[in-house]
């Protein structure tokens, strides 16, 4: 049961109050038109699925409503950072440094 | 009858949503029938209940600028709160701070359309102000148990300490949501959605049945 | 004081922490016993010389209580003197005793098979060893089932009741800033250390009263008893407002970032039903700024042959049941050791009065304060030695005692036979890790006490006492202010002066490292000597589980069940895995740790539930119309959390007969449909048109104000997963509607994409679903019934299909939209929900003259499947998009931004032949409806597995048209049209149907634009 | 191999059990084997098992970082069932079921598979919809299958309330007598007993840290503990762990690891005689021969490697069980435990070659892996065997998700089993 700082709220809530969207920084193609086959559907469905170091979206669904980003361990689960959508993270996993 | 009234300066549509005359409102627990209980229930107990019913609530939502944050205190007659979490209550209105982009306005309900209508007039720039007077309502819960009983329903802390007063928050509330907003150590404001209140009514009496539970008219 | 004690054989005459003033009579197998307030049911089982409480579950061998606390294996009763009010598997060790308590033992077999099977363990056992069952059974294959029925009545311990249970239970949210779990001395100086300090502390004790190890000890604190310390810290505690102190309660789980959840016993620790509907648990869910596991240590009994005799107990346990139950569980005690803490059982024995027979104690030259105590008493202790088999059946009657070589690994002289009733053991003392595993830390082996404690964790968590092996009460109480300091440092607050208790002074000797006894016969043809007694897992059988190449503990625990008992192992985990580890020829490190998960001890399924269960389940969502919709007996359909009117029966109709009447007054006059669940978005910004644009599949540049416009929207895909009509409000407002049950879904998308893609696009969204009341008119009269209730102008030339206008409607103003979804001329009317029974109301009292009908979800499902029209969700499943639908009109692959779906519904396979395709299915006899979700095929005489071409999405009975109306997905079927598709039905029926348009009524949409 | 029976546990127990049999070796891996199974599941080893007897390459090591079959083989709730929509996906899981019900003969190891039937409720027109949907494809599919109504449904439940009480009464459900429950860990080691065998190489305890691909083929394997280990092919099938794997092969699936949490009850007297799941109500419950309760619900809606999850989830899931079944409210939890779960978009596995040559991967199970283990064995294997993917595999190539030819099975894989 994770406890989330909301960096909209600028406070720690409990698990319940969000949801989990899925990888962050997944940028949709400026165009579409323009991708074959393979770069849409890895666009869509391929991800990094990291065990580590993991880069994700959440959203604060029964507060403010707002996305945010969470840097988390997917082994240890613990929470590294928050940073807001538009950020880049600060804590990142060793090889991609 | 021509009393309909239609803005649409700055691209958008303001109505009065109000009947004239005589026809009354139906909140959203009027079925409940919440004043029978009031004269007829338990008078004492430590969780009370009461639905600030058919109040004027609206939506703010902006970024606002410093002169849209003027412009918009002087509309309201207050500033808007612009820390999170934090609100502004006063005798005529009670604005709380929803988002960063997001406030909830809180007018007797007749003054709704008045402050659609200025603010249609007057704030210029992005923002939407958006009427939600029907699909919400105000439950007003206090007493010396109220922490219990919404200890049970809610995950956020509510000691003194975390939550003080006038602090509000959006949050699960059983299980539906709810902004709460701490109007005395044992007074606090819910503002529910109207088809999940006939559901929170019920969980309320349920949660609150160990400390006994008043109705006030 | 003189109390009949005559039927407690095994009670003393004084001592222990019970009211003899308080008598309580409760029933156990059908027989009445007496024993006192402050007695578990174990205690009070004890004093009355119950031995056997149970029976094995794979060798149904007698079995009595060994232990005092949570980690009692056999002593797993049947509660309740109700059949509503049963309770299945109450450890009597923890069971605290009421008057009128009723129990009873579970036993794997009928009361009176039990002998019987007791023959068939014995004899049979031989044959299962462990795994077993993975080796036989299997010949021949038909004969499983018959085997398997048997086996399974083998199963299970108590049994659930039969009626539902009467009892409520809830859950607290709590916050703090120390939660400290267990209230021996370490824990309780850490409360009062935090408390002090102006901390906010929850503590929680699993047993009824604080104090832990103190309250079973004849300890001194302060030069008084330990207990009056206890009584007075207790006490200073309950004066702070910002400690909450839990008794009853069991910490569980400790999962990530210090989420804690408490089972706190309210009631049934005094009745098997909560007196006058008072909660009987309460399931605290807490959120802890830093945890203190204080949680103490579990005796570890030593493995020997026969020791599930009843009359084996593990050490301490003597200790308790005399120091604070006033019970001797006998009369003549042997003890084995390998330590010298556990000579307080025989030194406690003697105290009351009873025979020491010996102490058995594996160590050449055992010395300390317990050692020289029991010298003192003139009590016999063998050195060097160990009891190698218990004798005796229904109770010990004796043991065989040999010396051990230095290892303790084999016997090395002659045996001698003692008379004895008890043999209590101990082979030193387990941590309690189990919280601290909870969250993933692996434990650590620490050599020094023989024993696993917590791990690291990055979770803010302390431990204290003799969780880290600090078994001492003058260690606890130290560690436990350190605790408290740590955490108050970090939480920035001030230390207050907290002096630590005065402690005896006691010396202890080297413990050794002993965990089986050897025998004189190898291990395998032994007498059983239990590691795990639940599961009636042997020292033998784990040698086997090695010897066969499992290898792991893992392996080990799974192939022998050792450790998956309701006790979790607590007992027998580390001495299995010693077994194995030298069966393996590795340390116990080597050969693994043991991990423990949730719960510690289990939790009642009704105090997880709490209050979500029953008519608070899950909300149920109402329109402002609902109490209307009840009053007119409406049948209610789910439609996601809303009760949405599915039908309004009248008198003894049937559902066919009411939506007859619906479908055919709404064609003819007019009906009307409480649509106020369709979700509603209020779009503003001055690129709110944009993003329309972006996000549906059609054009949205041009929408001229006062206009409405359906439109489909997709996922990235290009999958159809929510359709709705938007309508222009002013040049930069809008009005969307979604599905029902898709609103959430719909506006969560928008904000996602507005958030994390475009926020350079100024627009706000915002859910008004709840603010409208939404009710359609629908039908050739529903304009003069709105006529009647408004002055505005709706004639077709003021007001034209799929035009909004803003009106007055029964003195209330609304937005009314021409839009239809019958294909007849419709109204629908939206007023602010305060105002919507009002509205709904008027349009009744107008509405008779023209036999205005309410209708529900289901006409509205026949009456737009008679017009094509399709519902998201019904007859679309997220894997087709609006080109499968022959919805190409309602796709603009001309608008300059990429809309969402676009590029998806391109890709190789979206765009092949054969593709199912969705088309109206004319049934050759009009009479047949087709099942829905009936799937067709083009040669119903094909052989099995039939190549399938589509399944029937929509269909029902249209009165209007006297014959069937269908929908269905086919195959390449928008170029089959007239093509012929077979429904093969379960029941045999095949039904025939013809392709063709999905519009059955009025193609020309004639009856909508009047 | 020695063979099991009764008389054999007879004849042991005159000398003590003290002469079974290793049920397999432990032996140290040779340089170089034609085919290298990474991952030691039930789907691993049942690779190497049909690899071995069925397709004859016995040059076969299962590589395993832990012990057999602890990932999720050993932390599923068991339930075996066919009754999926898609053909494709029908017919893999039906060739599965035909597996299943001569495993415990075939591999002399008795899987206690036990066919006490599955229903899965309907609690919603549109359930119901769906249910007659799927029942109807099985049939046209030859598998098993019934819709029944709510009377039918209690008469096999009794404990279930299908009454009007109910929050979302039970309107139906479909019905598939065949399904039902094995015991997870003896399937594991039955197919590790067989493969070992057959002369498979089971090495436990060894990490692959790496796959060694040259000029985009990959010839083997490098360990921790007993460094390269070549092959001809190699085939993964490390469930929640294939996209570490993957990223060692330098490509991504489209695959995301999430927390499948299940737990236990104390174990009680039979209560329960089949398997019973509700997607609506959000719960699935089935007791074991033991008396447990084995319930489970949902993934948690995040990522996880942690082998637990959140507790709100186990709450619902409870709290769904004590709606279904109120006589169970007094029922004791007693223990809970997460697995790692591969999921796919569209909860359909990958059976599939991938852009290293020779290199296989089987995996994206999510929550319904176990019930498929002999029958993705068998077409794993020969499709390892030939080079060439099994017909039953073909459409599960994990290149579907580039064409849009996607399996959508979310609705019959409704809540997590």
């Amino acid at each position: 049961m994770f406890h989330i700082y909301c960096p909209h709220c600028c406070e720690y809530r409990e698990e319940e109050e969000f949801h989990a969207a899925g990888q962050s920084h997944i940028a949709r193609p400026l165009d579409p038109d323009a991708c074959t086959d393979k770069e849409w559907g890895e666009y869509m469905y391929f991800r990094a699925n990291p065990r580590g170091i993991h880069h994700e979206l959440w959203v604060h669904a029964a507060g403010c409503r707002k996305f945010f980003n969470i840097t988390r361990n997917t082994q240890t689960y613990e929470i590294k950072e928050v940073y807001k959508v538009g950020e880049k993270p600060s804590v990142v996993a060793d090889e991609a440094k | 009858m021509s009393d309909v009234t239609v803005e649409a300066m700055e691209g958008k549509l303001v109505t009065d949503q109000l009947p004239t005359g005589a026809i009354v409102g139906e909140s959203p627990l009027h079925h409940s029938d919440l004043a029978s209980i009031a004269k007829k229930g338990p008078q004492q107990g430590g969780v009370h209940f009461h639905e600030r019913k058919l109040k004027g609530l609206l939506t703010l939502r902006c970024a606002p600028s410093a002169e849209q944050l003027a412009v918009i205190e002087s509309l309201l007659g207050v500033a808007l709160p612009m820390q999170p979490l934090t609100s502004v209550t006063t005798d005529a209105i009670s604005v709380r701070w929803m988002s960063p982009d997001e406030w909830l306005i809180i007018v007797a309900g007749e003054q709704a359309f008045e402050i659609e209508t200025q603010f249609q007039e007057k704030l210029t720039g992005h923002y939407a102000l958006v009427n939600i007077s029907g699909g919400t309502t105000i439950l007003d819960v206090s007493g010396s148990h109220v922490v219990d009983m919404l200890k049970k329903s809610t995950p956020v802390d509510l000691h003194a300490s975390e939550f003080p007063v006038g602090k509000v928050v959006s949050t699960v509330f059983a299980k539906s949501g709810a902004t709460i907003c701490r109007l005395a150590d044992d007074k606090f404001e819910l503002v529910v959605r109207r088809s999940f209140a006939d559901y929170l009514w019920l969980w309320i009496q349920d949660a609150s049945r160990e400390y006994g539970l008043v109705v006030k008219a | 004081m003189t109390q009949d004690l005559s039927k407690q054989s095994n009670r003393l005459q004084e001592g222990g922490r019970i009211d003899r003033s308080k008598p309580l009579t409760f029933t156990y197998n059908g027989k009445q016993y007496k024993g006192f307030d402050g007695d578990t049911l174990a205690s009070a089982l004890l004093a009355n010389g119950v031995d056997i409480i149970g029976r094995s579950f794979k060798y149904s061998r007698p079995r009595g209580i060994v232990a005092a606390g949570a980690e009692e294996p056999n002593a797993i009763m049947q509660i309740g003197s109700t059949e509503a009010t049963q309770i299945p598997n109450v450890r009597a060790t923890q069971q605290s005793l009421y008057a009128g308590l009723v129990a009873s033992s579970t036993n794997g077999w009928p009361n009176v098979e039990m002998d019987l099977m007791g023959l068939v363990g014995k004899i049979g056992g031989k044959m299962m060893p462990p795994g077993f069952y993975y080796k036989t059974f299997m010949y021949p294959k038909s004969m499983w089932e018959t085997y398997e029925s048997y086996i399974r009545k083998a199963a299970g311990l108590g049994r659930a009741p039969k009626e539902n249970d009467p009892d409520i239970y809830d859950k607290m949210n709590q916050h703090c800033d120390l939660l400290i779990v267990g209230a021996g001395p370490a824990g309780l100086m850490a409360a009062l250390t935090a408390a002090r300090s102006g901390a906010r502390v929850i503590i929680a004790d699993e047993q009824s009263e604080f104090g832990g190890s103190l309250l079973s000890s004849k300890e001194m604190l302060n030069g008084k008893p330990a207990a009056e310390w206890v009584k007075d810290v207790v006490q200073e505690l309950s004066g702070f407002d910002d400690v909450l102190m839990l008794p009853n309660s069991q910490v569980n789980g400790y999962h990530d970032h210090n989420f804690l959840t408490i089972q706190q016993h309210c009631t049934d620790q005094f009745a098997d039903r909560a007196p006058n509907g008072q909660i009987a648990q309460r399931l605290h869910r807490v959120r802890a700024k830093w945890v203190v596991l204080a949680t103490g240590a579990h005796e570890r009994p030593l493995v020997y042959g026969n020791n599930d005799v009843p009359g084996c107990m593990v050490a301490n346990a003597v200790s308790t049941y005399i120091n604070r139950y006033g019970v001797a569980p006998g009369k003549d005690l042997v003890l084995m050791t390998s330590n010298d803490n556990a000579y307080r059982a025989a030194l406690d024995w003697h105290d009351a009065g009873r025979n020491v027979v010996a102490i058995v104690d594996s160590r050449k030259n055992p010395q300390g304060t317990f050692v020289d105590a029991a010298r003192d008493r003139g009590i016999s202790i063998i050195v060097g030695s160990g009891v190698i088999e218990a004798h005796g059946s229904k109770r010990v009657s004796g043991v065989s005692i040999a010396p051990l070589n230095d290892a303790g690994d084999a016997v090395v002289g002659p045996i001698i036979k003692m008379a004895a009733d008890t043999v209590a053991t101990s082979g030193g003392w387990s941590p309690v890790i189990h919280l601290s595993c909870h969250t993933g830390a692996r434990p650590v082996w620490n050599d020094e006490i023989l024993g696993f404690t917590p791990g690291a964790t990055y979770q803010k968590q302390l431990t204290a006492g003799a969780i880290n092996g600090a078994f001492s009460t003058a260690q606890a109480l130290s560690e436990g202010v350190k605790v408290a300091s740590d955490a108050l440092s970090q939480l920035g607050l001030a230390k207050s002066d907290v002096a630590l208790p005065e402690t005896e002074v006691v010396e202890e000797g080297k413990a050794m490292a002993l965990f089986h006894i050897p025998h004189t016969k190898p291990t395998s043809k032994a007498p059983k000597q239990f590691v795990d007694y639940q599961n009636d897992v042997t020292a033998a059988g784990i040698e086997l589980a090695c010897r066969e190449g499992f290898e792991s503990i893992e392996h080990v625990k799974r192939y022998t069940a050792m450790g998956f008992g309701t006790d979790q192992g607590k007992l027998g985990n580390i001495n299995g895995m010693a077994i194995a580890a030298k069966m393996l020829n590795q340390t116990i490190p080597q050969t693994g740790t043991t991990i423990f998960r949730p719960n510690y001890t289990p939790v009642t399924f009704g105090a997880i539930a709490g209050r979500d269960c029953g008519e608070l389940f899950d909300p149920e969502r109402y329109t402002a119309m609902h109490a209307w919709h009840v009053e007119h007996g409406a049948k209610f359909e789910d439609v996601g959390q809303w009760k949405r009117a599915w039908y309004y029966p009248k008198g003894n109709e049937t559902m066919q007969q009411a939506l007859d009447r619906e479908c055919l007054a709404t064609r003819k006059s007019v009906g009307i449909l409480d649509a106020s669940t369709l979700g509603k978005i209020d779009i503003q910004g001055k690129d709110a048109r944009e993003f329309l644009g972006r996000v549906y599949t059609n054009a949205w540049a041009k929408l001229p104000v006062g206009k409405c416009r359906y439109g489909l929207m997709c996922g990235e895909d290009g999958m159809v997963f929510d359709d709705g009509v938007t309508s222009c409000l002013a040049e930069n407002h809008f009005l969307m509607t979604t599905t029902s049950g898709g609103a959430a879904r719909v506006l969560s998308w928008l904000e996602i994409y507005h958030q994390t893609e475009w926020p350079e696009l100024e627009v706000y969204f915002n859910s008004v679903t709840d603010h409208w009341s939404t009710m359609t008119i629908s039908g050739p009269n529903s304009r003069k019934l709105l006529e009647k209730l408004t002055d505005y102008d709706v004639s077709k030339e003021n007001m034209a299909f799929m035009d909004w206008k803003p009106m007055t409607v029964a003195g209330v103003p609304a937005r009314v939209f021409r839009i239809s979804f019958t294909g007849e001329l419709s109204f629908e009317i939206n007023v602010q929900a305060n105002y919507g029974l009002h509205v709904w109301k008027a349009l009744f009292e107008h509405g008779e003259e023209f036999n205005l009908t309410p209708y529900g979800t289901e006409t509205m499902h026949i009456l737009r499947a008679e017009k094509g029209f399709i519902i998201a969700g019904q007859d679309t499943d997220g894997s087709v998009h609006p080109f499968d639908l022959g919805m190409s009109w309602a796709v603009s692959m001309q608008k300059p931004f990429s809309f969402i779906g676009k590029r998806g519904m391109q890709r190789e396979d979206c765009v092949r032949e054969n593709r199912k395709q969705l088309v109206g299915l004319k049934t050759i006899d009009p009479k047949a409806v087709l099942p829905e979700g009936a799937q067709g095929v083009l040669d119903p005489k094909a052989p099995v597995p039939m190549p399938m071409v589509g399944h029937v999405t929509s269909s029902y009975w249209s009165a209007n048209l006297n014959r069937s109306v269908a929908m269905g997905f086919v195959k390449g079927g928008l170029n089959k049209m007239g093509e012929r598709v077979f429904y093969p039905l379960a029941d045999g029926r095949v039904i025939e149907a013809e392709i063709c348009s999905p519009v059955f009524l009025d193609p020309k949409g004639e009856r909508q634009n009047v | 191999m020695q063979h099991y029976s009764g008389f054999g546990l007879l004849k042991h127990s005159f000398s003590h059990h003290e002469n079974w049999q290793r049920v397999w070796r432990n032996p140290t891996p040779k340089k170089k084997y034609d085919v290298i199974i990474v991952g030691g599941g039930g789907h691993g080893l049942a690779t190497a098992y049909y690899l071995a007897k069925e397709f004859g390459v016995t040059n076969v090591a299962v590589i395993e970082k832990g012990f057999l079959g602890g990932g999720n083989t050993a932390r599923n709730t068991t339930i075996v069932r066919s009754n999926y929509l898609w053909d494709e996906a029908a017919h893999l899981y039906e060739h599965a079921m035909k597996l299943w019900e001569g495993l415990s003969q075939d591999l002399n190891y008795n899987v206690m598979f036990s066919q006490r039937g599955c229903l899965n409720l309907g609690h919603t027109l549109q359930d119901m919809r769906d249910i007659e949907r799927r029942v109807n494809a099985n049939r046209l599919n030859g598998i098993d299958g019934e819709v029944l109504d709510a009377k039918q449904v209690q008469e096999i439940v009794p404990v279930l309330d299908c009454s009007d009480r109910a929050r979302y009464p039970v309107m139906g459900a479909s019905w598939q007598p065949r399904a039902g429950v094995a015991r997870h860990d003896a399937v594991a080691w039955g197919f590790a007993r067989g493969a070992d065998a057959h002369g498979v190489d089971l090495i436990q305890q060894t990490e692959v840290e790496d796959l060694i691909i040259e000029d985009g083929t990959v010839v083997g394997v490098r360990t921790a503990r007993y460094g390269e280990i070549r092959a001809d092919r190699v085939g993964c099938v490390v469930a929640g762990n294939s996209s570490v794997l993957a990223k060692m092969g330098g490509f991504e699936l489209p695959l995301e690891s999430h927390p499948l949490q299940a737990l236990v009850s104390e174990p009680i007297k039979p209560i329960l005689d089949t398997v019973v799941m509700s997607n609506q109500v959000h719960g699935y419950a089935s007791q074991s021969d033991k008396g447990d309760l084995v319930i489970g619900a949902g993934i948690d809606g995040y990522n996880g490697y942690g082998q637990r999850g959140s507790y709100s989830t186990i709450e619902h899931t409870i709290q769904a069980i004590v709606e279904m079944f109120p006589v169970f409210s007094r029922v004791r939890m007693n223990r809970q435990w997460g697995g790692i779960v591969d999921t796919c978009p569209d909860a359909c596995p990958i059976i599939s070659e991938t852009p290293v040559k020779n290199l296989y991967f089987n995996c994206g199970w999510g929550t319904g892996g176990f019930k498929a283990t002999p029958g993705s064995g068998h077409v794993f294997a020969a499709s390892l065997a030939k080079g060439e993917m099994h017909p039953l595999a073909k459409p599960f190539s994990m290149f579907r998700f580039h064409n849009g030819a996607l399996v959508d099975e979310h609705g019959a894989a409704g809540v997590a089993h």
